[in-house]
């Protein structure tokens, strides 16, 4: 079973277009995140999902139905991020109260036990929290309403290392006993690959890829060595990323398809085969900018010289 | 797996409701200080004429309870906007929602707060009296009006009830308008003008507006009157519906 | 009462004060109670205007009551000197004196204009001088205002003098309700219920002096007037 | 247990390594059951979805082989499987890094197979005396 299916999906404000002819199917029960840099549409892409934003073009399915103003959807779905409107006079208590009443799964006594790890009062009012202990409240709505369809969208923003870290584990076993379909955005990929199954790498709004997380491991591999013998070893392939690291020195990455005599190859002309790391990988699939910091630095450096 | 839920219209706008009128108890706090404000003006603003018979000099106070009711009016209006704006409009939308729940449970959100509001504003009536008792300690009073009778209480709340359900719809489409973009809002007032203009200018238009408020205000039977009333605010309320059913939800 | 406004002020500025600067937070339960404070306020107010003072009400006449008034109004005088100044319906003897006196002659001094004064001999000697302030029914616009503004002739007795004070110009202030205004348009349309006919009856008074029947009048005033019996 | 997050391996060939280096001491028999998928994304807070990536992989090598409905068991030659692969892979990786020094210190091939026997012969008059 699909849970979401868009094709050819544009979302257009004005002159600026979040996403852009987007194709996308992601299976049911599946943990997937959604990385990208800022201002790649993963938000708009997750509020699409959800149902609160009208696709400009192109079609999209959750669960089978189109998302947006749909009831069905809504009570499958649970969207959650920092900007979530509660208010103010309610306490914790009601707020789940509510939740409780809107989604057939919610599981009381996790976000019961949940809030009380937290040290959270249920009879703590929303708005006199911090802005980390929001989140965290956030999160832990995310977990017990059990939705077939959660998404998350960058629910750690305030968190500290500690909470964040534990949220990830609750998500996990959480997940393990009510398998469902899983969207975290972030753009910290590094502290939650463990956890994910599937990475959607968006991009200005389109999809750079869409792997499993093992995939994307061995998508890339880095090569450091004399620039030379590296010369010789990109040539006629696709080139991720350079670095230079000193004048004959360079680290580049590039796509994974090297034949076991290209590896020997390697080997012999002392260039050094490492792989790279998923969170690397995804800011050089996703850089804008030409080069790398040095880049900027070297260029001051020469004008000085001059 | 997980199965999927169907959940339905009724339960949803229920949950809805029963969530913002808990939330929103402010607005019922803020009632009561409209009700109070209501009662503070009318005792201030009450008009007063003298006459001198010989060697003595009477002076008659009047007070009314409009300023109860016209202040109330404008709260129903107030916050039916309020409700329109962003972060009341949201709040649905953090839970399940859609546009059909939302308005629903807010129309029966508005109908609750108009009862409300009506009976608050009836009472005020009552209760003006009371405290001008005591404010006003060496004034006699005339005993006429002061009693309110049961019927007179019942139509009166009802009557009231109606004209807040008005405004509040009013309001209510008033503040769609403005959400669903600030140019249709700033454009229809200057339309109505302009039409007003050109169509045989103001009085007409002033007697249309009178016809309508007519239709309604000049209504003998009770019953006529409610179902007057509602079907308008119905009409207006429905407008609001179309106009906000496309509407996104940004949430920030 | 602005002593009263300005206690309200006061009082609302320091909430705001305290709400401010304390950071007393209003919780639900605060609101909750506010509201289901005013509420029984609401409630309880139609029954709570029936335990008020009745005393301060001025009633309303009907036109049976105003067209006796006028009748009483015209009448007073004539009747007065005519020895049965309460013999007309409406009128009320509103005050009584009764001074003992010892001499033979009384002085009555201080006419007042609009207060005609009437005296009467009795037929006994007990040698007391009684006097009553008779009235009838002041009305303006259908309300009975008489209680309100009773005359306020004050009498004092001093060697045989009777001095009649002249009354100290006064007001009166009355406080009338708008009927409920949404109420109204409905109901009025069920019981046409007009405006009250602005009539304006200005009361008739009398000071009525009895005095033995041994005693003479000094001095007699031209303004004073003597009950012109008629019969036995 | 924790999974070393600086080494540049993917987290589903770390957790197949864990699992051989379990299957060498002794720690899981021979015809014993192997951990689940979902113990191990308890145990090493991953995604269970790489953990069964890790099992698969010793699945495919046969260390492992499936029992329909109960889950993976090591093989009855598990562990002289896992000697034989990391000893092939050591050597050749000490092979190769042997020719190359050779290379760059233009050593014949003649003269390092010469080399070599000497060494063992040392070590075998070592062992003797």
């Amino acid at each position: 079973m699909k849970a979401i299916e868009c094709i050819g999906l544009n979302k257009v404000y004005g002159e600026n277009v979040a996403v852009d002819s987007l194709s996308l199917v992601v299976e049911h029960n599946k943990m997937t995140g959604i990385i990208g840099p800022n201002g790649a549409g993963k938000t708009t892409l997750l509020k699409l999902i959800a149902g609160f934003l009208k696709a400009t073009a192109g079609e999209m399915r959750v669960f089978g139905e189109a998302p947006f103003n749909n009831l069905r959807v809504s009570a499958n779905a649970i969207f959650i991020d920092d900007r979530m409107v509660f208010p103010s006079s309610l306490c914790l208590d009601d707020i789940c109260r509510m939740a409780a009443r809107v989604y057939a799964n919610w599981d009381h006594k996790l976000a019961r036990g949940l809030l009380d790890y937290f040290a959270l009062n249920p009879k703590l009012c929303h708005a006199h929290l911090s802005r980390g202990q929001k989140s965290t409240v956030n999160a832990i709505l995310g977990l017990a309403a059990h939705c077939p369809l959660t998404i998350f969208d960058e629910p750690t923003l305030g968190m500290d290392v500690g909470v964040r870290r534990d949220f990830y584990r609750a998500l996990l076993k959480d997940y393990m006993q009510h398998p469902r379909s899983i969207l975290f955005s972030s753009h910290m990929l590094l502290e939650v690959e463990d956890i994910l199954e599937d990475i959607v790498l968006l991009k200005d709004g389109y999809k750079v890829l869409h792997l499993p997380l093992p995939q994307l491991t061995e998508y890339a591999v880095g090569l450091a060595g004399n620039s030379d013998a590296l010369c010789a070893l990109t040539e006629n392939r696709e080139v991720l990323h350079t670095r230079q690291i000193s004048s004959c020195f360079s680290y580049v990455v590039i796509k994974n398809d090297l034949k076991r005599g290209d590896l020997q190859q390697a080997q012999l002309s002392g260039v050094d085969i490492t792989a790279v790391p998923a969170a690397d990988l995804c800011v050089y699939l996703t850089e804008q900018r030409k080069g790398g910091i040095d880049d900027v630095f070297s260029q001051t450096k020469s004008v000085a010289n001059r | 797996m997980m199965y999927l839920a169907k959940p339905s219209l009724w339960r949803i706008v229920k949950a809805q409701y029963a969530f913002k009128l808990k939330a929103h108890i402010g607005v019922f706090a803020s009632l009561v200080a409209v009700n109070l404000l209501g009662i503070a003006l009318s005792l201030s603003f009450s008009s007063q004429f003298g006459i001198s018979m010989g060697q003595i000099w009477l002076s008659m106070r009047s007070i009314s309870n409009e300023a109860v009711l016209w202040v109330t009016v404008l709260w129903a209006f107030v916050v039916a906007v309020l409700l329109t704006t962003k972060d009341y409009s949201d709040l649905d939308f953090t839970f399940v929602s859609n546009c059909i729940s939302h308005n629903l449970s807010n129309a029966v959100l508005l109908i609750t707060w108009s009862i409300a509001a009506g009976t608050f504003a009836a009472l005020g009536a009552v209760l003006l009296r009371l405290v001008a008792f005591f404010v006003f300690p060496d004034d006699a009073i005339v005993a006429q009006n002061v009693f309110l009778a049961p019927l007179e209480l019942v139509v009166g709340a009802a009557v009231s009830s109606m004209y807040m359900l008005l405004a509040g719809c009013i309001g209510y489409l008033g503040g769609k308008l403005m959400q669903a973009g600030s140019l249709l809002a700033l454009l229809t007032p200057l339309f109505a003008l302009a039409f007003a203009m050109l169509g045989g200018g103001g009085e007409d238009v002033l007697r249309g507006v009178q016809s309508i408020t007519g239709f309604i205000m000049h209504e003998t039977s009770l019953l006529l009157f409610v179902a007057k009333s509602l079907g308008t605010a119905g009409l207006i309320f429905g407008l609001a519906f179309l106009l906000s059913h496309d509407t996104e939800v940004k949430r920030q | 009462m602005i002593v009263l406004w300005l206690l309200g002020l006061a009082w609302f500025g320091l909430t705001v004060y305290a709400v401010g600067k304390l950071g007393v937070s209003v919780t639900r339960q605060h609101l909750q109670w506010l509201l289901i404070g005013h509420l029984i306020t609401l409630l309880v107010s139609p029954f709570a205007l029936h335990l008020l003072p009745t005393e301060r009400f001025a009633p309303i006449v009907d036109a049976a009551t105003l067209s006796d008034a006028r009748v009483a109004n015209r009448e007073l005088l004539q009747s007065a000197l005519r020895g049965r100044p309460s013999s007309v319906t409406g009128v009320h003897r509103t005050r009584e004196w009764r001074f003992p006196m010892s001499g033979l002659a009384l002085t009555v001094i201080g006419a007042v204009p609009q207060l005609p004064v009437v005296i009467e001999h009795k037929t006994g000697r007990d040698g007391i001088v009684e006097v009553a302030l008779y009235r009838t029914p002041s009305i303006q616009d259908m309300v009975d205002i008489s209680r309100q503004i009773p005359l306020p002739v004050e009498l004092s007795f001093s060697v045989n003098a009777l001095t009649v004070v002249q009354p100290v110009a006064r007001g009166a202030h009355f406080l009338r309700f708008s009927p409920d205004a949404p109420a109204q348009a409905l109901l009025l349309a069920l019981e046409p219920q007009g405006v009250l006919p602005s009539v304006s009856l200005r009361g008739a008074q009398v000071l009525y002096i009895r005095i033995p029947a041994n005693v003479e009048i000094k001095d007699p005033d031209p303004s004073l007037l003597f009950v012109d019996r008629e019969g036995p | 247990m924790r999974l070393d997050a600086d080494t540049m391996k993917p987290i589903y060939l770390q957790i197949a390594e864990w699992l051989e280096t379990q299957i060498l001491s002794g720690k899981i028999a021979c015809d014993e059951k192997v951990f689940s998928q979902y113990q191990l994304a308890e145990m090493f807070n991953i995604n269970p979805a790489t953990a069964a990536k890790g099992l698969s992989i010793l699945a495919d090598k046969g260390i492992l082989y499936k029992k329909r409905g109960l889950g993976m068991f090591a093989s009855p030659d598990a562990k002289a499987q896992i000697l034989d692969q990391r000893k092939g892979e050591k050597l050749k990786h000490l092979v190769l890094e042997l020719v190359l020094e050779a290379g760059r210190l233009g050593i014949a091939e003649a003269e390092l197979t010469e080399m070599m026997r000497q060494a063992n012969e040392e070590l075998k008059g070592e062992v003797q005396s």
